[in-house]
């Protein structure tokens, strides 16, 4: 009972979160271009409509679920991410998890997708997917290069083991491992589908991207695995670098703290092509990591 | 007058000489003449050279040859019987070949016209 | 081809007109009334220039007119839009699009006709390829008049779009499944055999459902 | 009477799980000089007779299928026969007589094929060979050592000749895993073997050199440690050999990606998942061992079950190309499902046990602190999720390209059943994790002198870094799945059957049949414009190949032409050689 | 009377039965005969086996050594002497039992055979310089008529290139000998050998190199076996099964046997010999890739088997030595088979052209099939014989610590492959574009002619699984041809 109550609130946690986070990104995107911007609510009621159309077409079983494959994979990721520290609660499945399971959980669900995508015979679908796995390609090298930088810190894969050795401030991964918060910021916003590696989904203004053929409730499901993963994401990265949460107001704010860093650098620089992504990553971050791993481990300065 | 030619050095020198030139114009007839029977021919002489060197480098001046006849009871002043022996049976040896090759040649000559031994590329094929 | 042909020319239109008055959203219970102030609430324009009226929907996005106040914003493709503009004169050619463009988008989906052209033909009134009245070939459910009319009439289209949204009166889309064989036969009396695929109005006339 | 033979083959192919049920005492045969055959089996080849014990009957059913074929039924035995005697060989002479038998049988079997090109089958023959005879002569140098054939560790021996003992060994065992840049036969091989067989190359031939690279280490008094020393956490010779297993499985991952044949993309795959295999065993931890075994078990069953899968479709379209196929997901459901777990098993994704592998691989990267290794090899799995996908969307989504396509059926069943069994036992697996390492990788890591992994529950996969639990995580997402599906059906709204294939968002556009709308071959082409991809996919080790047949036929021509002049000419060479070698040895002794 | 069982028979018997051959004919037993012979002495040499291996047979032709003419049976000649004539009931057996072509049944033919295997048994047995020369040139003269048989261009072209390439040869061997005689004195190989040493160094240079020379041409070394490939294209497939099978090998025989008697340390000849040995090994596997007729690829792959036989022999340790004898066993066993099969494809095809070749795989299972193992085994490929000869030869390097040669022969065995396998996908081409079908198409055998084909791969399989069985015999023949100072001993010491 405790497990399920436990999961549910995980579950609604980080999809109450997901949704005012992106609201909150819409406005904050808005004032930044001097308007006004839509209500803080604004992607509770896109989601909502969506998920209330009357109308969906499908393109036959896979293409139907591919949304369910992806939703279960942003819950699965969304349990397995332990939210807070110290506590009984919004634990999920944590223990019988580690980091690396995370990080590939992360991208079950976009596969899954991938497949409905390809179900739908949409080339600009695929040529969607195409475009997110060659980005994948690139960033998840300097992300996991930067994870398994904190993984050898603390010898372990363990998300709590990992959580349970920043007691303080100061021990902060952030602050001790500052090289590997720096490799995999950039990847981490990428990861997030945001500016400026936003270019597979390409919102508004190119025919393309996984989600062209998708309409209605299924687009609604897709929606809202979208803000759950974010979170989990957020929670992962709040969980390795800054000490975790004892509580959810701590765990918000710091969550929060984190999406406004990636956020403001979202907004300040304009979207690059896929190739450019990726060899971006292959260059800036993984020569950090590269360094990093030089510094810390062939030359460790500790030793 | 010749005599000094009877000095065994000096014959044998004789003998090496005439010999090996037999040997070298047998050589040169095989590498360089073109019609099978000429080449054939070189053969012979070559062999014959080797003949020649071996019986007569066996044989010094003055001995006679290896024959118990005449009341000649002792091997004394006979020639090495064994190199003699040895040549004819390489004579008869050498003729059966060359008879063989020729045999070939007149054959080989029949059916295509052709005695030419560098003109032989039936078998050139790769 | 198109059967169920009652009524002919200015007759369906009156009937059309007709059957949806006097429906009101205080007939609508409280969860439809949910349902309906939400999607009011989030409408996505499909991003598709028909005329020159394209011009006077772009700044609608900008800081200036900042239409994502209203929770209005574009969409790539007609499967993720709710509205479509038909902005400005139609060319026969571009009816073929229009028409395939708006059988692509998921109910419930409305239709807001931008600029006198779009309405009834305006200065292209007597022209050989233009089409004069959009509302017999797909259903509108908002005029904006005007030539052109500016940003803020289209403003003020849409919100009058939502009101009637909020309030639960049928929408274009359910004109268009009722009457389809009239509308089919218009839009064929145009396109002749260029017409766009009949997966709507198969799936209009298999029953619609599931 | 050809029932017979078929029911007589499928014993046969039984041969190697009945060896791996009764085998019993060692057995010896006398060679000659001394040199005896041994053969036994241990932990360490149990392993792999496990492995050719489940592949080899499932590749011989769908051999059985259509008319008989008596040759090809005797050679596949003679394969199993000849890689039985390599994994019981408890010296080197029977471990080369088994590798041998296996590599011209397979050869013979793979000339059957109606496709196989003399180019291919000569690159077959001779890098298999050239691996057999670099095989050949570290033997020979281990026999000069030792002055015996057994296998086992090497008394005394020093650096310089362990090291040159240890490339020839290795040299031999890499070619036959198809490592860069000896990997040219790989592609052209599996590409043009009969369908069936290609399963039998990828899954099981493959694994014999990995079982050479196992015992490798254990040739030296301190493993791979004492050659080079170490280096951070591990050892210094694996350092290299991990380099190479990762930039093969880097390179074959993109050449997997540009290709546009099936065969040859699980072909280039199978080299890239081989050469994680590699890696783990540069490694050289018991965690690391723990995972390329892992790894090697899991590519077994998946590059079985996938070829399997896609030689029932080229068997039912007679197409092989991704452009010629297309939307055989509604014709043949079960071969879809059959991919399906099979890429997810390939990419390593959870819950699949591909993950476990790769796994217990990163986290002995990270225990050997091989940081770089660790990234580099994450760059091609991340790159593998391009190949896996183009291999499922391109034949089964999208559009049928093809009228084979459009009409195709579900494969007989000799295909359909080792397919399922097949994704049986991988999803099983992949439940529990615990139970392959308590199972099958544990008693080969005692048996290798290792420590053993252990597993707690038959679910969990446990290291000391942290581990995780299939059941877990197999449940979590199969509830979150189906309360996910449960509530999108409680939402009121209707679902529509698209009208078409041709239904498509497309710009107000109306594609048809024509329209070229499957973007299947092209895909992955667009990587092109990332630098280091298309410097990868510009270069190719073809022509050096090429070059080479190119120079040794030159050679051969130029030496040719001596044997083509007349007879004079070669009495006058004789004659001038004669004079030449007098000349010197008188000069020689004169001085 | 009772027949005593000496070497003399190995000689006698054939002669006789060769020179007798018009009551044969008569009699309609040619054929027979020709199988039957060879049989009798390979009984009679396998009976003798535990003779020999008490101690090497002597047999004095009526005069004892060193001036009279003797026969030496010791263990190696024994091996040659078994492999001889099984090779010649192999080859009576093929004639006899296949559709054979007409010139190869008559008298001439049996003769002639006869002769060869007289020839080189007396090679192989004799002790006596000369006596040498003259069973050289009686293989010699029956091996260029056997190869001008069938009398047509190609068969004249190459029975001429081989007599005259051969004369030449025997002209330098008798030159060789009328040097020795002269220096001294003697005849016999014994007594040479103990005297050899007292020839001033010159001449043993000029000796040994005319030696080198006229031996080097018949067994077929680098610099002088140009003429080979040639001779094997223009003779009938089944008599170069005897070139490659017999004749070869008693010339190698001979050349050993020679070198390790005369040279008290061969040292010496040992960098010569290997080198030649090397060379010919890689330059005939080379050239042997571009071949495009059957006949002249087995060619230049004899060679290079030939090249691998003297490098394992120029090295003269025991092992090596016995790997050799065992080699050449397998290798006279291995040609025979792949002349055979080829003598059956040119019946068939009437070609051996590769061109004309694809698919007869699917066409001619079995003789394809006996090929591929024939292949096989040439190439050292387990589990047949020639595995376990190249074993037992790179054993015996890699136990002297000396690994040029068996990089070398690595490396030969690789190129041999590349050809070898050439051919077989050749023989299994699928593609029908390419196959010939019916063009030139000849009879189709009969299933008898498959037997000793058949027994030759049972053999091959057989050795390569049993290897024991043959082990003693070998070790026992490298021990005799390795022992200088036992055989000097024996011989000259019955002299005393």
């Amino acid at each position: 009972m405790h497990v399920i109550l436990d999961a549910l609130a995980m579950i609604g946690l980080s999809y109450v979160m997901g949704f005012l986070f992106y609201g909150f990104y819409r406005q904050f995107s808005a004032r930044v271009q001097r308007r006004w911007g839509p209500s803080i609510w604004q992607n509770f009621f896109d989601n909502m409509k969506f998920l209330l159309k009357s109308e969906t077409l499908s393109h036959g079983p896979m293409f139907f679920f591919g949304p369910m494959i992806i939703a279960a994979g942003a819950i699965t990721t969304v349990l397995f991410v332990p939210f807070l520290k110290d506590s009984d609660w919004l634990q999920g499945f944590s223990h019988s998890g580690n980091l690396i399971l995370i990080v590939y959980l992360l991208v079950v669900g976009p596969l899954g997708n991938a497949l409905a995508v390809g179900s739908s015979g949409n080339p600009f679908g695929v040529m969607g997917v195409t475009r997110g796995l060659t980005r994948l390609m690139g960033l998840e090298v300097p992300f996991f290069l930067g994870l398994a930088l904190v993984m050898l810190q603390h010898e372990t894969t363990s998300v709590h083991a990992i959580m349970a050795a920043q007691d303080g401030i100061a021990q902060w991964n952030l602050f001790t491992n500052p090289i590997a918060f720096m490799v995999i910021l950039l990847p981490f916003i990428a990861s997030q589908n945001a500016s400026p590696f936003d270019v597979v989904g390409a919102p508004v203004e190119v025919y393309a991207g996984p989600r062209v053929e998708f309409g209605g409730r299924l687009l609604g499901v897709l929606m809202t695995q979208n803000m759950m993963m974010t979170i989990a994401k957020l929670v992962l990265v709040v969980d390795l670098f800054m000490g975790g949460a004892t509580n959810i107001f701590i765990l918000i704010a710091k969550a929060f703290s984190l999406f406004l860093l990636t956020a403001a650098i979202s907004l300040a620089f304009p979207r690059l092509k896929t190739e450019q992504t990726v060899d971006f990553f292959w260059k800036v971050p993984l020569g950090l990591g590269v360094l990093g791993v030089v510094a810390t481990v062939w030359f460790p300065w500790g030793a | 007058m010749l005599e000094f030619l009877d000095s065994p050095g000096v014959l044998q020198g004789i003998y090496i000489t005439g010999s090996l030139t037999l040997f070298f114009i047998g050589l040169y007839g095989l590498l360089a003449k073109r019609h099978l029977l000429k080449v054939l021919i070189s053969l012979a002489v070559m062999e014959m050279s080797v003949y020649l060197l071996f019986v007569g480098l066996a044989t010094s001046p003055g001995e006679t040859a290896p024959i118990l006849a005449d009341g000649l009871a002792t091997f004394t002043g006979m020639a090495d019987p064994v190199p003699q022996a040895l040549t004819l049976t390489a004579i008869v040896i050498g003729m059966a070949v060359l008879a063989l090759g020729v045999s070939l040649a007149v054959q080989y000559h029949r059916l295509t016209g052709n005695a030419d031994i560098r003109a032989m590329s039936e078998l050139k094929d790769s | 081809m198109y059967h169920n042909n009652h009524c002919e020319g200015f007759q369906c239109e009156q009937r059309m007109l007709e059957a949806s008055l006097g429906e009101e959203g205080g007939e609508l219970g409280v969860l439809d009334r949910l349902v309906a102030w939400m999607r009011q609430r989030s409408l996505f324009v499909l991003a598709y220039g028909t005329g020159c009226g394209a011009i006077e929907m772009r700044p609608l996005m900008t800081s200036r007119f900042d239409a994502e106040r209203f929770g209005i914003i574009g969409a790539a493709t007609p499967r993720q839009a709710d509205v479509l503009v038909i902005s400005g004169y139609l060319a026969v050619k571009t009816l073929k699009r229009v028409i395939r463009s708006y059988e692509q988008m998921q109910e419930p989906k409305y239709v807001i006709a931008l600029g006198s052209c779009a309405i009834n033909g305006g200065m292209y009134w007597d022209s050989y390829n233009t089409i004069k009245q959009v509302d017999h070939y797909i259903p509108v459910d908002m005029y904006v008049t005007g030539c052109m009319p500016r940003p803020e009439a289209l403003i003020e289209g849409f919100a009058a779009l939502q009101e009637k949204i909020k309030r639960g009166e049928p929408g274009g889309f359910q004109r268009y499944r009722e009457n389809i064989d009239w509308y089919k036969g218009n839009q064929r009396r145009v396109l002749g055999d260029n017409m766009p695929p009949d997966y709507t109005y198969d799936w209009y006339h298999a029953g619609g459902t599931a | 009477m050809s029932l017979i033979v078929k029911m007589l083959f499928l014993a046969v192919s039984l041969s190697p799980a009945l060896t791996l049920l009764v085998w019993g005492d060692a057995v010896a045969w006398p060679l000659l000089g001394g040199i005896e055959l041994t053969f036994d089996l241990n932990p360490v080849s149990g392993f792999f007779m496990l492995l050719l014990a489940l592949g080899a009957p499932l590749v011989a059913l769908p051999m059985l299928r259509g008319a008989h074929e008596g040759p090809a039924y005797g050679l596949y035995a003679l394969l199993l026969l000849g890689m039985q005697l390599l994994l019981l060989a408890g010296d080197f002479i029977g471990f080369f007589v088994g590798w041998e038998i296996m590599t011209w049988s397979s050869y013979l079997l793979l000339l059957r094929s109606e496709r196989s090109d003399l180019e291919g089958a000569q690159s077959y023959i001779l890098f298999n060979l050239a691996s057999a005879f670099l095989l050949l002569a570290g033997i020979l140098g281990f026999y000069s050592l030792t002055g015996d054939f057994r296998i086992e560790a090497l008394a005394s021996a020093g650096p310089a000749e362990q090291l040159i003992l240890a490339a020839l060994f290795g040299g031999a065992f890499l070619i036959k895993v198809g490592t860069l840049p000896l990997h040219i036969w790989v592609p052209r091989a599996y590409d043009q073997a009969p369908d069936t067989f290609s399963a039998f190359l990828s899954a099981l031939m493959s694994k014999m050199g990995i079982y050479g690279l196992v015992l490798l280490p254990t040739l030296f008094p301190q493993g791979l440690a004492g050659l080079l020393g170490s280096l951070l956490n591990g050892p210094a010779a694996g350092y290299i050999l991990a380099w190479i297993g990762v930039i093969t499985s880097i390179i074959a991952t993109f050449k997997a990606i540009s290709q546009e044949d099936m065969k040859r993309l699980l072909a280039y795959s199978s080299i890239a998942q081989v050469g994680y295999i590699t890696t783990a065993i540069g490694v050289g931890s018991s965690l690391a061992l723990g995972g390329a075994l892992f790894q090697a078990l899991v590519h077994t069953l998946v590059k079985l079950l996938l070829f399997i899968t896609f030689a029932g479709i080229i068997l039912q379209t007679g197409q092989r190309r991704f452009n010629d196929l297309g939307h055989l997901i509604d014709r043949m459901p079960i071969a879809f499902f059959a991919v399906l777990i099979g890429i997810i098993g390939l990419a390593g994704m959870p819950p699949l046990p591909g993950f476990a592998a790769k796994y217990l691989i990163f986290v002995a990267l990270i225990d050997a602190r091989w940081l770089l290794l660790l990234a580099a090899m994450l760059l091609s799995s991340t790159a593998a999720f391009i190949y896996c996908y183009k291999l499922i969307y391109a034949p089964f989504l999208g559009h049928a390209n093809s009228p084979e396509a459009k009409a195709a059926t579900e494969a007989p069943w000799p295909y359909l059943v080792p397919q399922v069994m097949l994704m049986g036992l991988l999803v099983l697996l992949g439940i529990f994790p615990g139970l392959a390492i308590e199972l099958v990788i544990d008693p080969v890591l005692i048996g290798l002198g290792m420590a053993a992994l252990g597993a707690p529950s038959p679910g969990e996969l446990a290291t000391a870094y942290g581990g995780y639990d299939g059941v877990v995580l197999m449940s979590v997402f199969g509830s979150a799945f189906m309360i996910v599906t449960g509530l999108f059906f409680l939402l009121r709204g209707r679902m529509r059957r698209a009208g078409s294939a041709y239904d498509l968002s497309f710009a107000g556009e109306v594609p048809t049949a024509e329209t070229p709308l499957h973007y299947g071959a092209g895909m992955g082409r667009e990587l092109r414009r990332i630098p280091l991809v298309d410097w990868i996919l510009s270069r190719t080790t073809t022509r050096f190949q090429a070059g080479l047949t190119r120079q040794s036929l030159a050679a051969s021509g130029l030496l040719g032409g001596l044997y083509r002049r007349d007879p004079q000419t070669w009495i006058l060479l004789a004659v001038l050689l004669f004079a030449v070698a007098l000349t010197l040895m008188l000069l020689a002794g004169g001085l | 009377m009772e027949l005593q069982l000496t070497p003399v028979w190995f000689i006698a018997l054939p002669l006789l039965v060769a020179f007798a051959s018009p009551l044969w004919v008569r009699l309609q037993l040619l054929m027979p005969l020709l199988f039957a012979v060879p049989l009798l002495l390979l009984v009679l040499a396998i009976s003798l086996v535990p003779v020999v291996r008490a101690a090497p047979l002597l047999e004095t032709i009526v005069i004892a050594p060193p001036l009279g003419i003797h026969l030496h049976l010791d263990a190696a000649a024994l091996v040659m002497l078994i492999l001889f004539n099984l090779a010649g009931a192999l080859m009576a057996a093929f004639l006899w039992l296949g559709d054979t072509e007409p010139y190869l049944r008559g008298r001439q033919p049996f003769i002639l055979i006869m002769l060869l295997i007289t020839g080189c048994t007396g090679m192989v047995l004799t002790g006596d310089l000369f006596n040498l020369y003259v069973f050289l040139e009686i293989a010699g003269v029956s091996a260029y008529a056997l190869s001008a048989l069938r009398r047509d261009r190609g068969a004249l072209e190459a029975g001429l290139k081989y007599l005259i390439i051969g004369s030449v040869a025997a002209v330098f061997f008798l030159f060789a000998v009328v040097l020795i005689y002269l220096q001294t004195g003697q005849l016999n190989m014994a007594a040479v050998a103990s005297d050899f040493a007292g020839i001033p160094a010159p001449m043993q240079a000029l000796i040994g190199l005319l030696l080198l020379v006229g031996l080097g041409i018949k067994a077929e070394l680098f610099p002088f076996n140009f003429w080979v490939p040639d001779i094997y294209r223009g003779s009938d497939p089944a008599t170069a099964a005897l070139f490659s099978g017999i004749l070869v090998k008693a010339f190698i025989f001979v050349l050993f046997h020679l070198v390790f008697l005369l040279l008290a340390d061969p040292d010496v000849a040992r960098a010569w010999l290997m080198g030649l040995g090397a060379l010919t090994m890689l330059v005939a596997e080379l050239v042997a890739l571009r071949q495009q007729d059957l006949r002249r690829m087995l060619a230049y792959s004899s060679l290079g088997q030939v090249g691998l036989i003297v490098l394992a022999l120029g090295f003269a340790s025991e092992a090596t030595t016995a790997g050799a004898l065992f080699h050449m066993v397998n290798h006279t066993l291995v040609k025979l088979l792949l002349f055979f099969v080829a003598a059956l494809m040119l019946r068939r095809v009437l070609s051996l052209r590769l061109g004309d070749l694809h698919g007869i795989g699917h066409r001619m299972p079995v003789a394809t099939g006996l090929f591929v193992l024939g292949s096989l085994a040439v190439l050292g490929l387990p589990p047949l014989s020639g595995f376990i000869s190249k074993l037992w030869i790179l054993k015996g390097f890699a136990a002297a610590q000396l690994f040029w040669p068996i990089a070398l022969i690595l490396l030969a065995a690789l190129i041999e492959a590349a050809y070898y396998f050439r051919w077989i996908k050749v023989f299994y081409d699928t593609d029908p574009a390419k196959a010939h079908p019916g063009i030139m198409a000849g009879p189709v055998q009969g299933a008898p002619v498959y037997l000793p084909l058949l027994l030759i791969g049972g053999l091959l399989l057989l050795f390569g699984v049993a290897p024991f069985l043959l082990e003693v015999s070998f070790v026992e023949g490298a021990q005799s041809l390795l022992a200088r100072e036992a055989t000097l001993e024996q011989v000259l010491g019955a002299r005393l």
